[in-house]
């Protein structure tokens, strides 16, 4: 760079790190850990990072694909996701042992932004949405907040993450599909109370339409703060290509932004 | 001394290796060291503002990917006002890209880029020419020759003009282009191509039909760029495919003077940095020194007898 | 029950699926129960005896494979003599595959072709028209339209135009070979591509240029069907990087009637049994009971929003 | 097949395998064994199959590779390859383990054709050509013949299935580039001594053109039938797709003929 900018934006690098683990949770669902250079590991909860998944047999994918930070394991310097497995990039990204190289690239993208006068903040999250706001959790206690995590899940045993966040010192419920517990009529209730009796600062969602209309009614009627974690389809992961765009409405307009620049974390106003 | 120096007309480059148009925005230099680019392509710019083309845009095929991004633009006022002194900060030369929908609108186009730190301007011939009958201006000859004249007459930097692979001869293109006037051809745009979901019968792309882009395009495009440098005095920018230095090298061996990267910078970033550092290393094992060495110098009569061979 | 028949002009098919003309020959029956296939294409013949290109002949390339192997031919005499009868013995109707270099020629061939045992002549319209430029005839819709009309009036077989990829405007030639009097479109053949071996500066095809095949193309091919089913009324046999049952299926949802099958024969000799296992099931699941209720029904004006999107 | 042509051809198939063992051996050469079926058992020495090679790491290729029968273990069932790394192909193979699937497809093409009446055959490979006449050894030695193998190497240490063909009873000498013993100068002597003083009804040679034309002139000379293994690229490997044709001269004529179809072992006066 020929000048210095005013503010240093923060680099970005791909590197080659090795698997620390790779462990199978539950169901379809991944635990990675790679160690990782001071660059990646200063990725903020919401942040990602584009995966160069290994191909497996004859799968054949191209792109990186994009992953959530779930933890930061900066006394290791370890970096670690939690993963679904879902297609070829996953099932690739399955097939890591430790000591395997993995290509990682970031951190990318725009995450959580926390006030430091928020008291209570909920999480909630499905399926492997839940991968996006954990690390959240463990900011938010470390300045003292209160957290709940909501997980919903279509069985009560595929719920991600909950040990962690209760280890965490999140209070964690589970709601699931198969006793109608996740469902809208019965979450809607539940979360009025908790922000009713509890006094709720900010709630953030990732992982579902349905949370994040759920979020934007609550924003609208109680005036809480709501942040969205969305996904899209990327190839760069960067601001270059415009494949990840997603309509947004800004003053009663629908404008294009980029999930992978602009968000993925966006304010639950906006998210159309 | 391994010398990287290529001249694209009057323009020189410090090295021959530059992102495709649409595949490098502000960001990257959070990544690389822009500085080291032989130059710099902006997005394509329309003189209108659009927000391209609907979602999903992106889908990913067997060696590479299908995208329909449509060319969103905040048009020429906010690329003067922003992108312009934004990458006056780097070194290399800046080459914007322009799109229009007639000759006239192309022309005005490059007219109000006749403004300092635009190094040339890139004319993407991939966009419908809504004057005549909706397809792409770099299907007929014509059509290109026309809008190269006009842009030439319009502006004073150098012109490139960027082909589609979309057509049966390239070098009808070609040689319309260089009657035109243009300071060099870009080599090539996306193919054309189309993806359908079996599980719900839906097109995967939202404007149906995209551009296929990166590794698997690479030997349709290298043919092309071959053709082209048979077909016309003027220099070459590969582009279609490249995501290493033998990529890269096999360009200029067809007759590229210097390449672009486009899909590969967003599987390997550094794909341009890894180029030119791989670059002197191997013209020094060539027994090369200049990197123009390279051009065109296929040897097109001796085949490849695999050497393996057990009969010699 | 589920009906895999489909229909070519006047030709019934048991199914959808052939081979891709050059990539099946005689010894398939010992790999394959080749009485299973919907229809047999066999090697193109010209009217000469030709030896084809000079080595290397192959090379591979991502998601697909670089060939060129310039069409030996033993002739229509051997072809009467010896292939068509090899081919009698099985149920499949023999399609006999021509080439020549003029329109003349091709016509001659043709006549000499109308034997029993043959159901139907693909016509390869990729070879040069040394008449004229020496360029594929298929890049023409004159020469299209000039060979498929003679070839017309010297056969009462079905005609097949089998058209290159290597055009701008691909529904210009399927209307020309429609107005020629086809019964069937072949889209397509291969795309011409090349490669360069970095290290020795020689080209990898002792042709330097030559056919890229295989998954790579399918999506520049599909789109390619889907433009040609919106501009003829001509039942089209689509042809290219079909692999699997999701892939013929797509072709289908684009507009083909039937498909051919050619270099993933080479990778998994019985791709084309397994997607004729293949498709009841995938009708059934789809509650179709017809093979033919996939032509042309992909809902276009629905693209695809990811159905997994955070925001519904 | 509708009628039953006269000899009925035998069978080809494209078979999923178990793979047994896959042992590095010396330098890049590696040993594979596969469980297989009774169709591809039945494969003649000299016969190949084509193999689908896993990807592995970033490596895409497309196309199977020919790899020449080793060895058929009939007691045990199995398959075996020795193959060397070379590219992206053999880079896949030498990742597989036991346990792992393998791809395979034959057998294809026309192997060595041995005389009964043949008393003493000399094997002559270079490289891994020497995997494509080891399978000879065993077959010849069976029916009492006696096999001289001439084993050409870089490096003596790198020669080729030396003691599996001690163990099956031939006479094995190893000759190579770093003492000269490999050259044509040296080797031309050694190979009339064996003729003219033991005796020698065939020559079977693979892996090097130096060898071919050393053997041809041997033929010529004292009439001693010759046989050799031909490489070429190879898309389809049974004869459809032309790709893998080379030059022949017969009666004077150069014609091409298919490796995979009418060799890929031919008559050493043929081969051009
Ligand atoms: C910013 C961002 C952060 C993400 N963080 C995480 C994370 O922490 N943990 C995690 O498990 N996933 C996360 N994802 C989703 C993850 O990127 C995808 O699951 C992955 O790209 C799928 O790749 P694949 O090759 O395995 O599947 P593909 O072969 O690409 O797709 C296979 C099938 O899965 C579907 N699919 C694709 N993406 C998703 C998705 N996001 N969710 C559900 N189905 C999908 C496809 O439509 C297709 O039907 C994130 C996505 C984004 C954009
Ligand atoms: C009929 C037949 C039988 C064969 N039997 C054996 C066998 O038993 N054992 C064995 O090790 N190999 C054998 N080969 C050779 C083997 O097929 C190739 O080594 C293999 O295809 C290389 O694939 P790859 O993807 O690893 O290398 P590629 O990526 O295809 O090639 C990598 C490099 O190696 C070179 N190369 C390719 N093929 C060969 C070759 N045949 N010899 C030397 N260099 C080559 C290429 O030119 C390239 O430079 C046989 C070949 C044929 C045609
Ligand atoms: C996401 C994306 C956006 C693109 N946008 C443009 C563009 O705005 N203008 C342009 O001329 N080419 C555009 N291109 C084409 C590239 O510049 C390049 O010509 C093409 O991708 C082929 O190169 P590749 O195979 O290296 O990707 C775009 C390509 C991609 C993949
Ligand atoms: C080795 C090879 C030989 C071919 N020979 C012919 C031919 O003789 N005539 C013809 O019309 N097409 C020929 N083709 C083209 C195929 O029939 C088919 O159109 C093409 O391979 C695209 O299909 P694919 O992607 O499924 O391979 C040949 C293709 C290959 C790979
Ligand atoms: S993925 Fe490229 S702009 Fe977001
Ligand atoms: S490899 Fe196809 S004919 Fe030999």
């Amino acid at each position: 760079m020929s000048t210095l900018s005013p503010i240093q934006p923060r680099p970005i690098r791909a590197e080659v790190c090795r698997v620390v683990f790779n462990t199978p949770l539950h169901g379809p669902y991944r635990h990675l850990a790679v160690t990782a250079s001071a660059t990646a590991l200063a990725a903020m909860p919401g942040q990602f990072f584009q995966l160069l998944c290994p191909g497996q047999g004859q799968d054949r994918h191209t792109l990186r694909r994009p992953m959530s930070v779930y933890r930061v394991d900066h006394a290791r310097g370890q970096l670690e996701f939690l993963f679904k497995i879902v297609g070829a990039g996953t099932r690739g990204l399955s097939g890591l042992a430790a000591g395997d190289e993995l290509d990682i690239f970031g951190p990318l993208g725009q995450g959580f932004r926390l006030n430091m006068q928020w008291r209570h903040i909920v999480l909630l999250g499905r399926g492997a949405g839940m991968a996006t706001l954990a690390p959240l959790a463990e900011t938010a206690i470390a300045r003292g907040m209160k957290v709940t995590a909501i997980l919903s899940a279509a069985r009560p045993e595929l719920a991600v993450a909950a040990d962690h966040l209760r280890a965490a010192g999140a209070e964690v419920r589970i709601v699931n599909d198969a006793d109608g517990s996740a469902a809208p009529e019965w979450l809607e209730p539940v979360l009025r109370q908790i922000v009713t009796e509890q006094g709720v600062n900010f709630i953030a969602t990732c992982g579902s339409g349905r949370l994040l209309r759920l979020v934007r009614r609550l924003h609208q009627e109680f005036g809480i703060d709501g942040q969205v974690a969305l996904e899209q389809p990327m190839a760069c992961g960067i601001g270059s290509c415009f494949c990840c765009v997603r309509p947004f409405v800004v003053d009663g307009q629908t404008i294009f932004k980029r999930v992978c620049q602009e968000g993925p974390v966006f304010a639950i106003q906006e998210a159309a | 001394m391994i010398d990287l120096t290529v001249r694209i007309g009057s323009l020189i480059l410090e090295n021959p290796v530059m992102p495709g148009s649409g595949t490098f925005a502000e960001g990257m230099e959070r990544v690389i060291d822009v500085d080291r680019l032989g130059a710099i392509v902006a997005k394509t710019i329309t003189p209108d503002i659009r927000h391209g083309n609907p979602q999903p845009r992106l889908t990913e095929v067997v060696g590479g990917m299908l995208s329909s991004i449509g060319i969103p633009s905040k048009g020429p006022d906010y690329f003067c006002a922003e992108t312009v002194p934004f990458y006056a900060r780097f070194k290399p030369p800046l080459i914007a890209s322009i799109s229009a929908s007639s000759v006239e609108a192309f022309g005005k186009l490059a007219a109000r880029l006749n403004t300092p730190g635009i190094a040339a301007i890139e004319v993407n011939l991939s966009c419908p020419n809504l004057e005549v009958n909706g397809r792409a201006f770099a299907m007929f000859p014509e059509a290109t020759r026309d809008a190269i004249r006009h842009i030439k007459e319009s502006t004073d930097r150098p012109v490139w003009a960027k082909l589609t692979p979309n057509v049966g001869d390239i070098t009808e293109i070609a040689v319309a282009a260089h009657e035109g006037g243009a300071d060099a051809l870009v080599v090539a745009n996306a193919l054309l191509g189309m993806a359908i979901d079996v599980t719900t019968f839906r097109p995967k792309l939202g404007n149906v039909m995209g551009g296929v882009t990166g590794a698997a395009m690479k030997p349709v495009i290298l043919r092309m760029v071959y053709q082209c440098a048979q077909a016309v005095p003027l220099p070459i920018i590969g582009c279609g495919g490249i995501s290493s230095i033998n990529d890269a090298v096999e360009y200029m061996l067809a007759g590229a003077t210097a390449v672009q990267v486009g899909t590969a910078n967003f599987i390997h970033p550094t794909t341009m940095i890894d180029i030119i550092d791989a670059l002197p290393e191997f013209l020094r094992r060539h027994g090369l020194t200049r990197v123009t060495d390279l051009i065109g110098t296929m040897r097109a009569n001796e085949a490849a007898d695999p050497s393996w061979a057990a009969v010699g």
